[in-house]
């Protein structure tokens, strides 16, 4: 057991090892500390009640300066901070929806792709059903009927999101299930659930990781379009997707309201798709040169 | 060959972006590229007039229908009102003037004869008699959309073919305004019939005495209408060849659209965009007080808000100059009115709360509000969002918090409609008929889904209203609606917050638009 | 072969009885005032009342469903709430726009995506790889809206180049299918560069290298046609989304599609022009993976020999 | 006695890869000749270097991460490494084509073998697109393989048919040098005496030369004329079949046998040997092999052997044959 467990971490040291090694990859994880880091000591770097909403109609719509880093906005409103504060709630939306519909999608898909045949056939038709309502009626329905704050725009994307990566995992998952480690598994008397879940899906990380990485993107960018209709974040506070929404109207006056939370989603997801290429690579051991 | 293709890829995304920050990239830059483009679009719109002069009109969303019966919105009545005609007309100085209508007398309260202009000819030719008008009016009346506009009447009696008498159920000062409706259009009852019988429907091939007949439309991209060559009133008939109308969602799209010279005009201009047209050379910029005010309904049931000094005090706390500028970009004024200056029925007697945040908070004190409280506030749409970001920042620094919960505009009429809300951020654009403005605000029947969002119940009111709609003495009628204006703003019902200007953008060159306040442009003798 | 096409077509029937299920079950869930939305903010609350008495809205919603899935059953789709005209003729009057659109910027997506994800698979870790991929990941953070913007200001604006919306003739199309294109690239980029990736290290290109067959050769004729399956599964569920999800491109092109006509139809609460339209579009959506899943098997001849 | 003819002369071949856990020294001097129409054996342990070499001859290391860092190869009396990629593609194929170990993963799936064999054809001889899948077709014949199902998918045929099909696509075109990469290690035991048949055959009716890359003594017994034994890198020792088998010199080639079972002396027991290859990106210094070799001295721990003479056609690099190191492998070679 103990022996085991000594064999699993150093494992997960090697990974790291390897991981460490690309450069790629550490700028991405370099980043992303950055931001994390950010979005924690948000309230250091920028006083909410001060920066981040105290308004000041003189001086909106001012380009970049020594002042504001990042200019102002609409209500004359220091974006840097905003950026800053609204980091914190766009790296929560877009991980954790990406999250709800990793794990539920990719459980869905998992066990229609392992199983195949009738139960395959019911998950997957279900999940046509969800993927033909429309993301945009799904998310207005459930933030109309379960009110307008973030747990309900989380949940509202990571339904939305779900039958995608119940495709994914699934194709995957047909793809890895005849291997020999899988038979042999099965011969040892394993369970088709933790088959599942420790055997075949290590083996598909690859696609999981690239959707997982790309999805947190458009899940960020969803909450912007869901700012449109106003069913994102409710005002004063920021978020990147809302502060890009609203920054639309601008755009040919003064284009750093939307260049700025622009640029910070574009950075996150260049970083989050750095790091899960170079984790894709430290897992997959064929990969390794 | 591979590495080429690709540094070819790479080279032609970097030029593309380039050149798009290169075209934003700062406001000198930026303005020397428009005012060229503008003088191309000047050129352009100048060729179009030696050829066919077709004008080319921006508008935000498509019609819903082209039957004048199954709608009661804006821009399907751009296509309607100019296919089909009304009796009467609303004239600059807001009184009505005949227009299929040769004239009009009240035989008594309830009766009221109408005679119609002769020789008036539909579309195919045929001539407009005393049954197409009773036929359009009863058909109307049928209709779920637009019945309610003629629910006074009761029937039409037809005397010959210029002459019919109206009689009514009961008393109304809404008749004659309400035949300027885009729902009283009036239609050809045989081509109607025939239509029906052949089991087509209006939608597919509409037909007035309009000075434009229907060309074509194309769902959710334009409608085209031109001139109808046999209309019978010069003043009214066509000046242009044709109107095409351009679906054109997208607020800066429409702008940029009509710089490019695709457009002649933009209805209903961005306001972002104001600036940009009034700086460019070869554009214009009409405006004019429209009869909209935007307001924060406070709802009068919900504690504190049945207090009158709370509300009164929210009066005095927002800085109505600083939403003006947010939410609008300045085009409009800070208002304290229920009404909008340029209605028919608006009269200066409502309170006046000046921005002054110590006697706010002097009356939040006396009301046992000192600490602040909080409450929700719906809302529907961008623009409102901004006012609502406003008032919250203005609101907190007396200790009020404000929370904003943005909706879909359904959701929001179901929610306010059973009074869920504390207080809801609206707006009301006044048409011709004050009734229909005093009505659903202010009487309690119309408490929540009604119109009247705050919930307001004042039976001296409802009386003053009733009275207005049917008293035949103007005099009457202005002191009902003065005394409606002074008590509501002394309630403090709402928190007026600004009316906007009526905007329309278009080529310097286009001539003869005059801009309605109540948006019901014509556009009949738009020509370069 | 054209057996299990039938099957998959039958398949449809499920399908499109629960998204109708689910999609009446969501409208009747979520709160909104149709017959004011309609009517506007004028109307007298009778007026109101007796609208929604006349569309059936005060009848329960068990009610409504059946009475709808009858008219289906005869192929109606039911008349709109708000233009009181058959959804069918409405759909049908915009969906070839929003065909067009998603096809050709579909095209443009795999034209471009396909050799860029080849280039970084072949030169893996090279600058060519990383600089495609930071475009490819820009494509996908790029909002739509922005990029078409900024599209209309550089191309129709300033040079002139393309009219700044509508739809007519081709030169309509060009900045709207890149804005659409874009946003889909990185999808496609990513995963034919991974797929690559996997494909080159097996034994058979190894084999083909053996036998003299050429760098490009290898790559285009014995690794490409290997590595597409994955990349067909990706561009099958991206044209679907693309079919619905043309929403901001089309606003901000005045693209007459569907999409824009969907929200309106949702903001308004007119549930049988949405059922239309999301029942257009799982139809869409299923003949488009059943193409993808007849691709597999053209590219494939082990998944073929499944079909049989 | 005529000058030997060779068919491929490979000389002090080295070849590194360089990866993130550090750089593998795959092959290190390897020296290796082919005569005209012969097959050479190379035997080892996996890791040992056997198909780095023979990728090695037909120029398809692939780099990064692989690099040939020294040596030449001559086939045909030229220098491999002179050769330009377009020539080298001309050379694949046709002068030297290769058997692979895995037949499963080795056909392209998506390819009837029909069009795969043809290919090859196509590249090297000067006929149309009908006439290369006609030849293909006799060339299936050949293996064993009914000419019909040339129009067939991989996934329809056995393991043992895929590597006949393998085969026929590395001979159709006639190589000078065949290359077999364990052709029979992933075959079950009855189809492996088939498939080295037919190979054996074709070899024998084409003249062509062979390299047969094994672990299995019983095949180099089998079919090889030589044989060359190797470990880390190295050939340890070169030979005929005769010197390996009968004179067996080296430790490793020693062990090697020793683990072998032998059916006629059951009750003697399996001496495997000790240890493991070691790692890659860490050889040990001196003879690579001094951790495993039961008679290592100290002298085995910092010297690297040269490859000594034992016969002219027999060469061992171990330093018990070199004067002067007091190594001694005990009685048994004295």
């Amino acid at each position: 057991m103990s022996a085991e467990r000594t064999k699993k971490r150093s494992m997960a040291v090697e990974i790291w090892q390897r991981l460490l090694r690309n450069k790629m990859a550490m700028l991405g994880l370099v980043i992303l500390v950055a931001l994390a880091l950010s979005a924690v000591f948000a309230d250091v770097i920028a006083d909410y009640d001060t920066k981040v909403v105290a308004q000041n109609i003189s001086e909106r719509l001012q380009g970049p300066s020594a002042a504001h880093w990042f200019g102002t906005d609409e209500f004359g409103r220091d974006i840097f901070a905003r950026i800053v504060h609204g980091g914190r709630v766009s790296l929560v939306v877009g991980l954790i929806s990406v999250s709800v519909s990793l794990l539920v999608g990719g459980s869905l898909g998992a066990f229609a792709g392992f199983y195949g045949g009738r139960v395959d056939n019911v998950i997957m038709r279900v999940m046509d059903v969800f993927l033909a309502v429309p993301s945009i009626l799904l998310a207005i329905t459930i933030v109309a009927a379960l009110g307008t704050n973030l747990v309900n725009v989380m949940l509202a994307i990571g339904v939305s999101n779900t039958p995608n990566f119940a495709r994914i995992v699934r194709a995957a998952v047909m793809g890895v299930k005849d291997q020999e480690f899988v038979e042999s598994a099965r011969a040892i008397g394993t369970s088709n659930t933790e088959i599942i879940f420790r055997e075949i899906l290590p083996n598909c990380m690859a696609p999981i990781i690239v959707q997982s990485t790309l999805s947190v993107a458009s899940a960020i960018l969803s909450t912007a379009s869901l700012s449109f209709i106003g069913l994102g974040v409710q005002p004063p506070d920021p978020e990147w997707g809302a502060m890009l929404s609203s920054g639309r109207n601008f755009l040919r006056d003064a284009m750093h309201l939307t260049l700025f939370p622009g640029l910070a989603i574009v950075v996150t997801i260049l970083a989050l798709n750095l790091l899960g290429d170079g984790l894709r690579d430290a897992l997959d051991p064929r990969l390794k040169q | 060959m591979r590495k080429l293709v690709s540094v070819l890829i790479a080279g032609a995304m970097c030029v593309s972006l380039l050149t798009a920050c290169g075209g934003s990239s700062g406001p000198s830059s930026s303005g020397g590229a428009d005012s060229g483009a503008a003088a191309e679009g000047s050129g352009a719109g100048s060729a179009q007039a030696v050829g066919s002069s077709m004008i080319n009109i921006g508008i935000k969303a498509d019609l819903t229908s082209l039957d004048p019966h199954n709608h009661n919105d804006t821009i399907s009545a751009y296509a309607t009102r100019h296919i089909y005609n009304n009796l009467v007309k609303l004239m600059p100085d807001n009184t009505f003037a005949g227009n299929l209508a040769e004239s009009w007398e009240f035989k008594d309260d309830v009766t009221v004869e109408f005679t119609l202009k002769e020789g008036i000819k539909f579309h195919n030719g045929e001539t407009l008699t005393s049954e197409d008008v009773k036929f359009s009016l009863e058909r109307q009346k049928e209709s779920p959309k637009v019945g309610h506009l003629v629910s006074m009447i009761d029937s039409v009696e037809v005397v010959d073919d210029t002459h019919f008498i109206i009689h009514m159920n009961t008393p109304s000062n809404a008749l004659i305004s309400s035949l300027n409706h885009s729902g009283c259009a009036i239609m050809c009852k045989s081509y109607v019939e025939g239509l029906e019988a052949e089991g087509k429907t209006v939608e597919d091939a509409p037909m007035g005495c309009g000075p434009y007949k229907f060309e074509e439309w194309n769902p959710g991209a334009s409608f085209t209408l031109v001139k109808f060559d046999d209309y019978f009133d010069p003043e009214t008939a066509a000046q242009n060849d044709g109107l095409v109308f351009k679906v054109i969602p997208e607020e800066s799209a429409r702008t940029i659209a009509l710089e490019t010279g695709e457009l002649d005009m933009v209805i209903d201009l961005n306001t972002t965009d104001a600036n940009r047209v009034r700086d460019n050379a070869s554009l214009a910029l009409d405006e004019c007080d429209s009869t909209h005010v935007e307001y924060l309904a406070l709802n009068v049931e919900k504690a504190p808000f049945d207090n009158k000094l709370v509300r009164q005090a929210l009066n005095y706390a927002v800085k109505k100059d600083d939403i003006v500028i947010a939410a609008i970009d300045g085009e409009g004024d800070p208002f304290h009115n229920y009404i909008g200056t340029a209605a028919i029925g608006y009269y200066d007697t409502a309170v006046d709360y000046e921005y002054n945040p110590d006697k706010a908070k002097e009356l939040l004190a006396e009301a046992g509000y000192a600490d602040g409280f909080t409450f929700n506030c719906y809302l529907a749409g961008e623009i409102r969002a901004r006012s609502a970001t406003i008032i919250q920042a203005n609101l907190a620094e007396l200790g009020i918090t404000m929370n904003i919960e943005q909706m879909e505009a359904s959701t929001f009429y179901e929610r306010t409609g059973k009074g869920e809300h504390d207080s809801c951020i609206a707006g009301w654009v006044a048409n011709a008929e004050p009734d229909n403005t005093y009505r659903p605000l202010f009487i309690s029947a119309n408490a929540g889904a009604g119109g009247n969002r705050s919930f307001y119940k004042n039976p001296e009111v409802d009386k003053l209203v009733d009275d207005a709609a049917v008293n035949r003495d103007p005099a009457a009628v202005q002191k009902d609606y003065e005394t409606i204006l002074q008590t509501v703003s002394d309630d403090a019902i709402w928190v007026p917050l600004y009316t906007k200007k009526g905007l329309v953008a278009r080529n310097k060159d286009l001539q003869g638009f005059v801009i309605s306040p109540i948006s019901m442009h014509d556009f009949y003798g738009v020509h370069y | 072969m054209h057996k299990y096409v039938i099957k998959r077509l039958l398949m449809l029937i499920p399908v499109i009885v629960g998204v109708s299920f689910l999609v009446f079950f969501i409208m009747s869930l979520a709160p909104g005032d149709t017959a004011r939305m309609i009517l506007g903010d004028d109307a007298p609350i009778e007026a109101v009342e007796a609208l929604r008495e006349e569309l059936g809205l005060n009848d329960p919603v068990l009610v409504r469903y059946a009475h709808y899935m009858l008219d289906l059953l005869h192929g109606d789709l039911g008349t709109s709430y708000k233009s009181n005209r058959p959804v069918f003729s409405e759909i049908a009057a915009r969906f070839p726009a929003t065909f067009r659109l998603s096809f050709w910027g579909m095209l443009f997506a795999v034209a471009l995506s396909i050799p860029i994800g080849i280039i970084s698979a072949t030169r893996q870790y090279s600058i060519a790889d990383s600089i495609s991929m930071v475009l490819a990941l820009l494509g996908v953070a790029t909002p739509n809206f922005w990029l078409g913007l900024m599209l209309i200001i550089a191309f129709s604006l300033n040079l002139r180049w393309f009219p700044s919306g509508g739809a007519e003739g081709w030169k309509s199309l060009v900045l709207p299918v890149i804005t659409l294109g874009t946003g889909c690239m990185a999808n496609i980029t990513r995963t034919t560069r991974s797929s690559m990736l996997e494909v080159i290290r097996q034994d058979y290109i190894r084999t083909a290298k053996a036998k003299g067959v050429s760098h490009s050769k290898v790559i285009n004729k014995h690794a490409l046609k290997n590595a597409l399956i994955p990349v067909v599964t990706v561009i099958g569920l991206q044209f679907g989304a693309l079919l619905g999800g043309a929403v901001l491109t089309e606003a901000v092109f005045a693209w007459p599609g569907l999409g824009t006509y969907l929200v309106n139809s949702i903001k308004a609460k007119d549930t049988p022009a949405v059922l239309g339209c999301v029942i257009i579009f799982s139809i869409c959506f299923s003949i488009v993976n059943l193409g993808v899943d007849l691709l597999y098997a053209y590219i494939d001849p082990r998944i073929k020999s499944k079909y049989k | 006695m005529a000058e030997k003819q060779y068919c491929i002369d490979i000389k002090d071949l080295a070849v590194k890869f360089t990866t993130m856990d550090g750089v593998v020294h795959a092959i290190n001097g390897v020296d290796l000749k082919i005569e005209k129409g012969k097959t050479l054996g190379l035997v080892g342990e996996t890791g040992a270097g056997k198909t780095t070499t023979a990728l090695s001859i037909l120029r398809l290391i692939p780099n990064p991460p692989g690099e040939i860092t020294s040596g030449t190869i001559v086939l045909e009396e030229k220098n491999i490494f002179e050769y330009t990629e377009k020539e080298m593609e001309a050379i694949r194929g046709k002068q030297v084509s290769m058997i692979f170990q895995d037949p499963m993963t080795s056909l392209n799936p998506v390819m009837t073998v029909g069009d795969q064999i043809a290919e090859v054809i196509q590249l090297h001889e000067n006929v149309d697109a009908k006439g290369a899948l006609e030849k293909a077709k006799e060339m299936l014949e050949m293996v064993g393989i009914p000419g019909n199902r040339a129009g067939e998918y991989p996934h329809q045929f056995s393991g043992g048919m895929k590597q006949r099909v393998i085969i026929a696509m590395a001979l159709v075109c006639n190589p000078h040098l065949l290359i077999a990469d364990e052709p029979t290690t992933a075959l079950d035991v009855t189809i492996q005496a088939q498939v080295l048949d037919l190979m054996q055959k074709l070899k024998e009716k084409y003249g062509t030369s062979m390299l047969m890359i094994t672990h299995d003594l019983g095949i180099v017994a089998e079919v090889c004329d030589e044989v060359s034994i190797m470990y880390a890198g190295r050939i340890v020792e070169h030979g005929t079949l005769e010197d390996i088998f009968n004179r067996t010199s080296h430790p490793y080639t020693e062990g090697l046998f020793g683990s072998l079972p032998n059916i006629e002396k059951r009750e003697e027991e399996l001496k495997p040997i000790p240890g493991l290859m070691p790692d890659p990106t860490n050889l040990p210094a001196g003879c690579p092999f001094h951790p495993r070799c039961v008679y290592c001295q100290e002298i085995c721990k910092s010297r690297v052997p040269a490859q000594t003479h034992l016969s002219d056609t027999h060469t061992v690099a171990c330093l018990a044959y070199e004067e002067g190191t007091g190594v001694s492998l005990g009685g048994k070679h004295s």
